[in-house]
């Protein structure tokens, strides 16, 4: 079976994102000052081929652990669809 | 008092103390120091103070022994950075640092706030920061571990500096087993400043106002100075990881520039290790006084904060700063400019006290002389370990098949081979003041509006210090001054890293002291004083410690950027010379090199170092600096890493010439080629002679009394060929060589 | 000629941009801080390098909004000159006065180097003291370099000669589609580029292949204003 | 009313994603060998004031055409949900 799983990584809450920060006081110079607060983070989109959806949460649990994300100072959530073809 | 913070019995009852890392002796002598029993909040600022990052306990005994003085000394250590005269009224600052432990956990980052805190110490001097090094360590690449932390230190490292403006104009990278659980990212930073602008740390006057300037402040990093003292990095509580942010840290030195030019600044520190606490400890401690700060008004990021994490948050990009009463709009109005926040936050007393309060009243009050100078010294026990007195003799005498094999195979170890691949992501140019970027022995960068330049490098050897404490520190020194001479500048100062494994054993407390008597003979003899630096213990994880690996950084003044010289060759049929000892090249051996550890890892710590004279080697240096100066030289490169073939491929590929040199008269066997070839013995340096220029070069040279030879000369034709009387040695081509060097680093990480 | 250096807080090659221009063209560059609403005074302005905002989200994203950045569109409207280099080439594209994107290197990594670069189009006011296809050594340092646009779009910059720098054969250091290093709008009067000329003015410095590029515009310059 | 706006941003298809590629790679290297694709984006949680859904959905809309993304090479999508305090 194939599945697709989109990921969101984002730092967790306790990190400085000086990203967002950053974003947060252009939006504002921009007239959007009823924003209060921005974080980023990333976004991915991972096809994979398991036998099962069981198996696939699995798999991707352990990429984004191993790889995908540094669990120090980042958290991650994933959604998984069958992918129809 | 906050709640959920254990009471002050709980403190003592539950040894709470302990887990910041005090001892019951250090418990009981806080007790005894402020008559009373510490409540929660003092204990966390005790620990830290007293935590061996801060209070350096272990090593101020052995840091005393340095030589730190001389003519050109403006500031010694003491203050955030060390100051050099260069004349004309101009000064340099700079100093190294080192951020193992947090690169450890989180390498981006890590080795970024590195940088970013070592910018901070210079600028708070007044200067303009104008160039980055680094020294790295990390495990081999053929451990995927190892290349995440090496690639990600080293975009961290870019990362930081390419932001914010600063080069990164050279460094070096040593990789080796016993640096796999423990990697080192040491970070130096150089700056320029007029002798009249110079700040310091000082907070002083009564009633002045103290202002907490740049970042608000997160619960990043908290205990982040005991941690970096703490065994085992990956034990540490994952909160205590800072993150940069290199566009706040450039906005924060310029306008700490600006303000300190009004010349209404009193005192400025940045906040680094233990933020707050030690930064406000620390300013009032040099000036005698006492402060009193109430943490509520300090700008937080983050809701609930308790006056202990706000006193101990490391939260990046912030200072302190002391005002003159009455001028703190000045602050404000220059703040606001850059787009960041100057808020007051207490100010300056007489009595010597530090003082916190938040909401509740007094959350702290500790006199600051029982938090810095009673602060706990230790006079650790060391003992010389075994293993260097069955060190065996070291071996000439090698079975090599092919020599030019063996070249190429050296020139691909990671160790010896190009880092382009690591300085390539490092603006080194930015400012346009980069003469000699990465690549050659030392960097050079320009005094705007003069003649003169800075050359500046960064230099260490922990397996040869490992091999012998005393005259691997002292070679590590005379490397960075050969490396500043062969470039045409005069050594003028020290910053030293010191890394080591765990002081509380014998043997590593044994390295530690006799290698840092090894530095301080030879910046004795060189006449560099030490005038900054940073000690970094602890570097153990599972009982194994790294090799000792003292790191030196050294600044070197060229009074005329047109004796600039460069280690590539420059032009065809210019004559080729060793200056040095060629016999004792050989005698010496390939004790401690990196070709035994390329080739027979299982001896690469079996045998003595050879020898070692610093008289010799600051003759050589001397007579190779004055050769420049009087313009016989046309490129000089000293012999380390990897040995004689080496450093002669490398002034090849750099010019993209040949050579062809012949040995004769020597005795050149079998059992003597190996260790002439590739041993490391120290005090060599190969110099390209103008051609025109020979003989006045070989006049002048016998007058001096210098050991030198004739070895060939440079060839249009891109081949090094190496003859003896018997015949044809080696011979490879330029390209060949070139590929094997440069192509190892980016196999691994590509 | 008087050029104007844009300065924004967090530009870094802005004095390098203002020692370049006095060094090559001995005419006075000033510095602008980029809250600045007017820019009539100058004949050229350069939007320098750096990490504007820290290049957060996307480099020259955040500084495109700052309010210098409407007197620099409408100098480029009235046809005077502007030289975007290295993020201030992704300004101009943030910005819309420049085609296509800047996107992050292929190799993920930030470069730093010398390399070659061919000039393809030396007629331009920027470039007319170079000559065409002449290979120059010029600096880079970008993490960001990558240069997009879709094929139309790189149709009509090829059609209209407005690419004008690439990299020299084999030397893309960013996976810049079509090797483009540099490109001009169709009036002629605004070039990005992400080299640095400004970093290769002295032999000192290496290569003084950047110092036309100063000379050029200040000729131009010149002959439209009827000046020796 | 606060919203919170979850905006993923990804590079459109025509465009090279050299960071999912390397990812994939590396997946590959550390046997997630049944992954077929990876692709990178962003992603930005921002938090905003809003009279309405209606208006919080323009106003995130107008955000990311003028700022959060980069029209040439960039989409995006988004999910808006109010926060109950
Ligand atoms: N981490 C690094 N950062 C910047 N430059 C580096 C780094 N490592 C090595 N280099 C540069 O590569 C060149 C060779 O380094 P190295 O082999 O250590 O020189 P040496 O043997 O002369 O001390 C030097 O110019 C050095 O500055
Ligand atoms: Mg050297």
């Amino acid at each position: 079976m194939e599945f697709q799983a989109k990921i969101n990584v984002t730092l967790k809450d306790s990190v400085l994102d000086p990203q967002g920060k950053a974003v947060t006081h252009a939006l504002h110079a921009l007239h959007y000052e009823s924003v209060s607060d921005v974080r980023i983070g990333k976004y991915m989109e991972v096809r994979l081929e398991a036998e099962s959806a069981v198996k696939a949460t699995e798999l991707v649990h352990g990429m984004c652990e191993e790889l995908l994300t540094n669990p120090v100072i980042e958290k991650y959530s994933f959604e998984l669809v069958e992918v129809v073809s | 008092m906050a709640a959920h913070e254990p009471s002050i019995e709980q403190v003592k009852s539950e040894k709470i103390y302990r887990q910041f890392g005090l001892t019951d002796a250090e418990y009981d002598r806080i007790v005894e120091l402020i008559g009373r029993m510490p409540n929660y909040v003092e204990t966390g600022i005790f620990s830290v103070l007293w935590s061996e990052h801060c209070s350096y306990k272990s090593s101020k005994p052995v840091l005393r022994r340095f030589p730190t003085d001389g003519p050109q000394v403006l500031q010694g250590p003491g203050e955030n950075a060390g100051i050099v005269d260069i004349g004309d009224g101009q000064a340099v600052v700079f100093k190294i640092e080192s951020h193992n432990h947090p690169t450890a956990i989180e390498p981006y980052q890590g080795a970024a706030t590195g940088v970013g805190g070592i910018i901070r110490d210079i600028f708070t001097m007044g200067a303009r920061p104008v160039a980055l090094l680094n020294s790295l360590r990390f495990g081999p690449l053929d451990d995927k571990r190892n290349r995440y932390l090496f690639g990600h230190s080293v975009a961290g490292i870019g990362g930081y500096g390419n932001c914010i403006g600063i080069p990164t104009v050279g460094g070096e990278v040593v990789f080796d087993e016993r640096y796999s659980q423990n990697p080192l990212v040491n970070a130096m930073c150089v700056g320029l400043i007029d002798q009249g602008q110079i700040a310091k740390g000082y907070a002083s006057g009564v009633g002045n106002p103290v202002l907490v300037v740049g970042a608000k402040t997160g619960r990043d990093g908290i205990h982040g100075a005991t941690f970096a003292s703490a065994e085992d990095p990956h034990e540490k509580e994952r909160s205590a990881v800072q993150v940069g942010d290199p566009f706040m840290e450039k906005l924060l030195m310029e306008a700490c520039l600006e303000l300190i030019a009004t010349g209404k600044v009193v005192g400025i520190q940045d906040m680094g290790a233990a933020g707050l606490t030690s930064s406000s400890a620390e300013m009032a401690s040099r000036a005698g006084s006492g402060l009193t700060m109430d943490v509520t008004k300090v700008p937080r990021r983050e809701e609930g904060m308790t006056a202990y994490e706000i006193m101990l948050s490391e939260s990046q990009e912030r200072m302190l700063v002391v005002m003159q009463q009455g001028e703190e709009h000045i602050a404000f109005d220059i703040f606001e400019k850059w787009g960041l926040e100057a808020t007051v936050i207490g100010n300056v007393t007489d009595d010597g006290m530090l003082r916190v309060l938040d909401d509740d009243g007094i959350a702290a009050e500790i006199p600051v002389t029982a938090l810095v100078d009673e602060a706990p010294v230790l006079s650790r026990p060391s003992l010389r370990p075994g293993y260097l007195d069955e060190l065996l003799p070291s071996p000439r005498a090698w079975q090599v098949e092919d020599y030019g094999q063996a070249l190429h195979t050296l020139l691909s170890t990671p160790t010896i081979a190009s880092k382009a691949w690591v300085y390539h992501q490092y603006d080194a140019l930015v400012r346009t003041e980069t003469f000699v970027p990465p690549g050659s022995d030392a960097a050079v960068v320009g005094v705007p509006g003069t003649k003169k330049a800075l050359a500046l490098v960064t230099d260490g050897n922990g397996r040869q210090v490992y091999l012998n404490p005393e005259q691997g520190g002292a070679m590590a020194v005379a490397e960075a001054a050969r490396n500043l001479v062969v470039t045409g500048a005069k050594p003028l100062a020290v910053t030293d890293c010191l890394n080591y494994g765990n002081p509380e054993k014998l043997d590593v407390f044994y390295q530690f002291e006799t290698s840092a008597q090894g530095i301080s003979e030879a910046c004795r003899v060189f006449e560099t004083p030490v005038i900054s630096g940073n000690v970094s213990l602890y570097n153990e994880s599972r009982g194994v410690d790294i090799y000792p690996t003292p790191v030196i950084g050294m600044v070197g003044l060229l009074e005329d950027v047109a004796h600039i010289t460069t280690s590539k060759w420059k032009a065809a049929e210019n004559p080729l010379y060793l200056l040095g000892d060629l016999q004792k090249g050989i005698d010496g051996g390939l004790g401690g090199s990196e070709f035994l550890r390329a080739f027979a890892i299982d001896q690469a710590l079996l045998y003595q170092l050879p020898e070692f004279d610093l008289a010799e080697e600051k003759q050589i240096q001397d007579a190779c600096l004055l050769a420049i100066h009087k313009g016989f030289i046309a490129a000089a490169h000293d012999v380390s890493d990897g040995g004689l073939l080496v450093a002669l491929a490398e002034m090849a590929i750099d010019g993209g010439l040949g050579a062809n040199l012949t040995l004769t008269k020597w005795d050149l066997n079998e059992a003597s080629l190996a260790s002439l070839f590739f041993g490391e013995a120290p005090s060599r340096i190969v110099v390209e002679v103008h051609r025109d220029k020979e003989e006045a070069f070989l006049k002048w040279i016998r007058q001096t009394g210098t050991s030198h030879l004739r070895l060939g000369e440079v060839t249009r034709d891109a081949v090094l060929r190496v003859s003896s009387d018997d015949g044809v040695l080696l011979e490879a081509s330029v390209d060949s060589l070139k590929n094997a060097w440069q192509g190892a680093i980016p196999a691994w990480m590509n | 000629m008087k050029t104007a250096v844009i300065q924004f807080p967090g530009s870094n090659c802005d004095e390098d941009a203002v020692k370049a221009v006095v060094a090559t063209t001995g005419e006075a560059a000033d510095l602008v801080w980029y809250t600045e609403e007017k820019l009539d005074d100058y004949d050229l302005v350069i939007v320098p390098g750096g990490f504007s905002y820290g290049d957060y989200l996307r480099a020259g994203a955040i500084a495109r909004f700052s309010p210098v950045m409407k007197a620099v569109q409408d100098h480029a409207r009235k046809g005077k000159y502007v030289l975007g280099i290295c993020n201030g080439f992704q300004i101009l594209t943030e910005a819309g006065l420049l085609p296509g994107a800047l996107r992050h290197n292929e190799s993920l990594m930030f470069q730093s180097m010398t390399l070659g670069l061919v000039v393809e189009n030396a007629a331009t006011k920027f470039t007319h003291h170079y000559d065409s296809g002449e290979t120059i050594r010029i600096p880079i340092a970008h993490g960001e370099g990558n240069y997009f646009a879709d094929e139309a779009t790189l149709r009509s910059l090829e059609a209209n000669d407005q690419i004008v720098f690439r990299y020299a054969n084999g030397e893309n250091p960013n996976g810049s589609v079509a090797d483009i290093a540099g490109i001009i709008n169709d009036k002629g009067n605004v070039l990005g580029m992400m080299p640095h000329p400004e970093r290769a003015v002295s032999e000192l410095l290496g290569s003084t292949d950047g110092k036309r590029l100063f000379t050029s515009i200040l000729t131009s310059w010149r002959d439209a204003h009827g000046r020796a």
